[in-house]
């Protein structure tokens, strides 16, 4: 599902890999908490902030329900996000790994990137069938997609595509298992790797240290600290 | 626009509503978002002494009306609060109180004391935390533990003393009681609700602890008549909390005799749930003619 | 399909679900709604020895995810009980549960001579009736007042007996053990918790007495700590209820180590939720590949 | 505003006083408890149940939000009602009083009585406007209205319209200061009356004692030995 809100606040812009907390219910409605989900695509001529999520269970069921004109409550950016013109300016050769819905924040990852000079490598694994992928064609070098399926693409995982050691860095979303395996292969070929983590959320403002991820480097909040990590610090 | 602020503990509060600590950070992580200083605290995450890095596995788990936390108390430690968070707490334009938990007596002396020499406004001794040396059960369930380690911080602390407490004490009233006669110059309560979970698919509890702290209105009805027995058992201010996500709430709270509330889990629905129920105190207390907290605090007993 | 039965204290209960007392009449007035046969069983309406009008005032209050009652134990006493309701409550199709209170121990001991003589399967003694002669304060608040009662109405029990406990116990744990030491067959807890609502137009409190008993799904995670803890602290079966409203509520408990589960304000939200919870129950089985309830009760322990 | 559904059970037909607990919500969803509305019209040929309602809270709204098709869970029909068959057996001169809301569980007890062969007297009380009259008129005898407004008909209370000495019994639904008011005149000529009466409500069937009212002949249960009472025995 996609889901786009007018953002107007231009002191603030969202950029790659930053989240919102979405409530299209009242205050005192089911679910108590807010959901967390990942800027898709920010237009900073129009203001078009979209979203583009899975619907779950009763918060992004309720998301799905909202009508035109409905009230949404946005709060954000918040996170880290990628910092893509730091990256685009270290480093040359970037592979950008996604998983399902996992995606959704690597569009304007690889735009940003593509702007700041870095046409990225895309791999994407989904379990049946690639969904979205037209908008990425502009951004990227090449598109290497795999399906658990085989109906598309690579019959297999999509770590099976990657080639870690022709990249400088590599930047992955998707589930835990996908960036574990590819946060493996950096590991051993010694590339840098950055993931960005899911974890439940209350107050997304690094505030009430319910998304705490203990790392490495001690306990970090997702929220705040994160989403994005060195996938070196949050996996062994 | 009505008066809404407080006298407290010889402290001048802007309004009525504190933010809980635990839901709100130090203060900065909620500047951008509305103006604290509208607000009549801000009770900071609970500290430790050494600090601790909280619990492992789930941490939130969301219930009819209600949220469970297992945080776990994971905190930086007193002295990197003082060197690192506390100078953004005070630029937040409101009364600082520095929510402390301990396992043992000594750590809680410690703590205050260094609290007190850095200059926070209020210390929130959270009695909630369990004792190491009684075999794990908290301070805050027996009068007799929590008058122990509340005479204790008493000898220390050089700021007014709040004493929070936990709902799973034995008796509240006999409760409030030890903690005034060991010298609490208030009280506030509820902390959060023990309650458990069980997650079908693993068959086993969602919380590594097996137990987790309920927050949230479905607490509200238990939380508020824990407080207006408190404000029965004691002659000093009692600070009210648990579940308030309104206005109305709150003036519940206040009638029953709260000198001020708290608002903890609601931070989360609602990011400006603080001033907004700061907000729509002012807009009843206007719409009944009411001018000032003082003329209808406690007003319900 | 799974096989739901429960073996409880010697009789054969078709299902885990045993309607709540108060919640469900006496049973015939959800016999034209649902199928009856399918329950564990029915709890009746709170009795007392000589019966009572039960409060004046407010008697419901809804709060999120909860509601508030005070009913005051209206009943029309247990010869009336016998010679009127009993009949029809035998004829429901599923083991009579009398739930009794009393004032006084020698109510207590009266009323359960009576009903054991005219036949019910089970009594269920709730100890949460303020104790006359002890100033007040409910027999299910301190281990060793309820120990007294209990042990008095062991003595001339003779059909099993269920202790039904207050959330308010000073402790959980040892009002169990104190309890079974004193001759219970089975705990069933919770009762409501005590909780307390302001009407604000008014500026006093919704219910004459202040307080009231607060129920249903806000209440379910902290009455599933409670049972946890029951199973914890004795042999003897523990009952569980408190809020639960799906199967899968009724799952969490009955992994907690429930012998069966009681459900009573969902009737409320739907005179169905018995048999649906039941069903449910039989659902989640089957899709899981579990045969009887014996297979996971307890495994989350 | 006003609902019709589908009422299929014959075996359990409503009629005049009686209610049903109506649910447009899921059981978890809130307000907790059911809404009691009283029976406006039963058609026995079509089954078509009709309820008539005024928004207040959050139930009467979530009412009034339902669409074609939607589920609503309706329980009942719950309560005594009046016994119009025995009443217009005994009684040849009927008064009927409402006033508001309370006006709508009258029609179907003027119809009825109509139908059993006696055509009532109409006495209704509004703040401003009478509304709904014109559905009244085929099934009584004189229509009388009064509202608080003098907008439309006689300006003050309907309890000023009304001599009860002129009938042999009078029936009243509507705001309990009107209902006092009818019974006290009543008690007064020694004509009896019967009152319906309004309580919170968590089961509707019996079981839950929370709508009891303590009368004279001792506590009754509204939601079963209710609603209608005989007026004497339940105000002083
Ligand atoms: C920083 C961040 C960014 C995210 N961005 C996106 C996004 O762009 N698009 C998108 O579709 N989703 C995104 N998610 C995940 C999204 O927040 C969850 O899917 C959503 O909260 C589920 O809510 P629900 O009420 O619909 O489902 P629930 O009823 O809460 O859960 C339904 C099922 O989903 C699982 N689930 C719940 N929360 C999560 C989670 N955080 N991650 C994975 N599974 C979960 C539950 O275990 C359960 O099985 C993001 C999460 C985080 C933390
Ligand atoms: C037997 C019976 C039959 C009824 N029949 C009808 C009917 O045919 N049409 C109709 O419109 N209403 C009828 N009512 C009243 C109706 O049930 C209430 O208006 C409704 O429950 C209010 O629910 P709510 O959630 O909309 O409002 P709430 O949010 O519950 O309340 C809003 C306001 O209405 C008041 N209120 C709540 N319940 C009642 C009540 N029972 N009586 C009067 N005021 C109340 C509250 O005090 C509050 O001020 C009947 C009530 C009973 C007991
Ligand atoms: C995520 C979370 C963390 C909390 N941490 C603390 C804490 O560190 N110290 C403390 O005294 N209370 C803590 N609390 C309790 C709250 O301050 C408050 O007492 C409780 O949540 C009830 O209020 P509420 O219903 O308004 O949230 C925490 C609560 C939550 C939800
Ligand atoms: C209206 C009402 C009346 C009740 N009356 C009694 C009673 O007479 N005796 C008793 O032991 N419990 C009584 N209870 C408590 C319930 O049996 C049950 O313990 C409690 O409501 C918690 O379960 P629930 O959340 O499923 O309702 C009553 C509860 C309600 C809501
Ligand atoms: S969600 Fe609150 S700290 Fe991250
Ligand atoms: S509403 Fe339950 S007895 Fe009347």
């Amino acid at each position: 599902m996609r889901l786009t809100v007018q953002w107007q606040d231009r002191s603030r812009e969202p950029h790659a890999g930053q989240f919102y907390m979405l409530r299209a219910w009242a205050a005192d409605a089911t679910p108590i908490l807010s959901r967390p989900i990942s800027v898709d695509d920010f237009d900073n001529q129009t203001g078009a902030l979209t979203f583009l999520y899975q619907v779950k269970g009763e918060g992004t069921h309720k998301l799905a329900a909202l009508k035109k004109d409905d009230t949404l409550t946005v709060t954000g950016p918040c996170g880290n996000g990628f910092d893509t013109a730091a990256l685009a300016g270290q480093y040359k050769r970037i592979a950008v790994v996604g998983g399902g819905i996992g995606t959704a924040p690597l569009l304007l990852l690889c735009k940003e990137l593509c702007r700041a000079g870095v046409r990225p490598d895309l791999f994407v694994g989904f379990r049946d069938t690639t969904y979205g992928m037209d908008r990425f064609v502009p951004w990227c070098r090449d598109i290497y997609a795999a399906t658990d399926s085989g109906k598309e693409g690579h019959h297999g995982l999509v770590t099976d595509l990657l080639d870690v050691s022709k990249y400088d860095i590599v930047l992955t979303c998707g589930p835990m298992v996908m960036m574990r395996g590819v946060a493996k292969l950096c590991a051993a070929a010694g590339v840098p790797c950055l993931a960005s983590l899911e974890k439940k959320m209350a107050c997304g403002l690094g505030a009430c240290l319910g998304c705490t991820c203990h790392t490495k480097i001690g306990p970090v909040t997702v929220c705040k600290d994160g989403p994005v990590f060195n996938a070196q610090e949050v996996f062994d | 626009m009505a008066d809404l602020h407080v006298d407290f503990l010889g402290k001048r509060l802007a309004g009525p509503v504190i933010a809980a600590s635990g839901t709100f950070g130090f203060g900065p992580e909620y500047a951008g978002i509305e103006d604290l200083r509208v607000l009549g605290g801000i009770s900071g995450k609970g500290l430790t002494l050494n600090g601790q890095p909280g619990n492992e596995g789930e941490r939130l788990y969301e219930t009819p009306s209600g949220l469970m936390n297992s945080i776990g108390l994971q905190n930086p430690g007193v002295q990197h609060f003082i060197d690192h968070e506390l100078p953004a707490m005070r630029r937040c334009g409101t009364t600082v109180w520095a929510n402390l938990g301990g396992h043992t007596i000594e750590e809680n002396v410690e703590g205050v004391q260094m609290l007190c020499a850095a200059g926070v406004d209020f210390i929130e001794l959270n009695i909630s935390c369990p004792n190491v040396k009684q075999g794990g059960l908290a301070f805050g369930i027996r009068a007799a533990d929590a008058g122990e380690v509340v005479s204790a911080v008493r000898k220390v602390c050089t700021v007014p003393l709040i004493v929070k407490l936990s709902p799973q004490a034995e008796s509240i009233p006999e409760m409030c009681k030890a903690v005034e006669a060991a010298g609490a110059d208030a009280i506030s309560l509820c902390n959060t609700f023990q309650a458990c979970a069980i997650d079908l698919e693993k068959r086993r509890p969602v919380f590594n602890n097996t137990f987790a702290g309920l927050s949230g209105p479905a607490v509200r009805p238990i939380a508020l008549r824990m407080v207006w027995q408190a404000v029965g058992a004691v002659s000093i201010p009692v600070v009210g909390l648990g579940g308030i996500l309104t206005g109305k709430d709150a003036l519940e709270f206040i009638m029953a005799g709260a000198a001020a509330v708290q608002v903890g889990t609601a931070n989360f629905l609602d990011p400006k749930a603080c001033t907004r129920i700061t907000n729509e105190i002012g807009q009843w207390m206007d719409a009944h003619g009411v001018k000032t907290l003082d003329e209808i605090r406690g007003c319900a007993r």
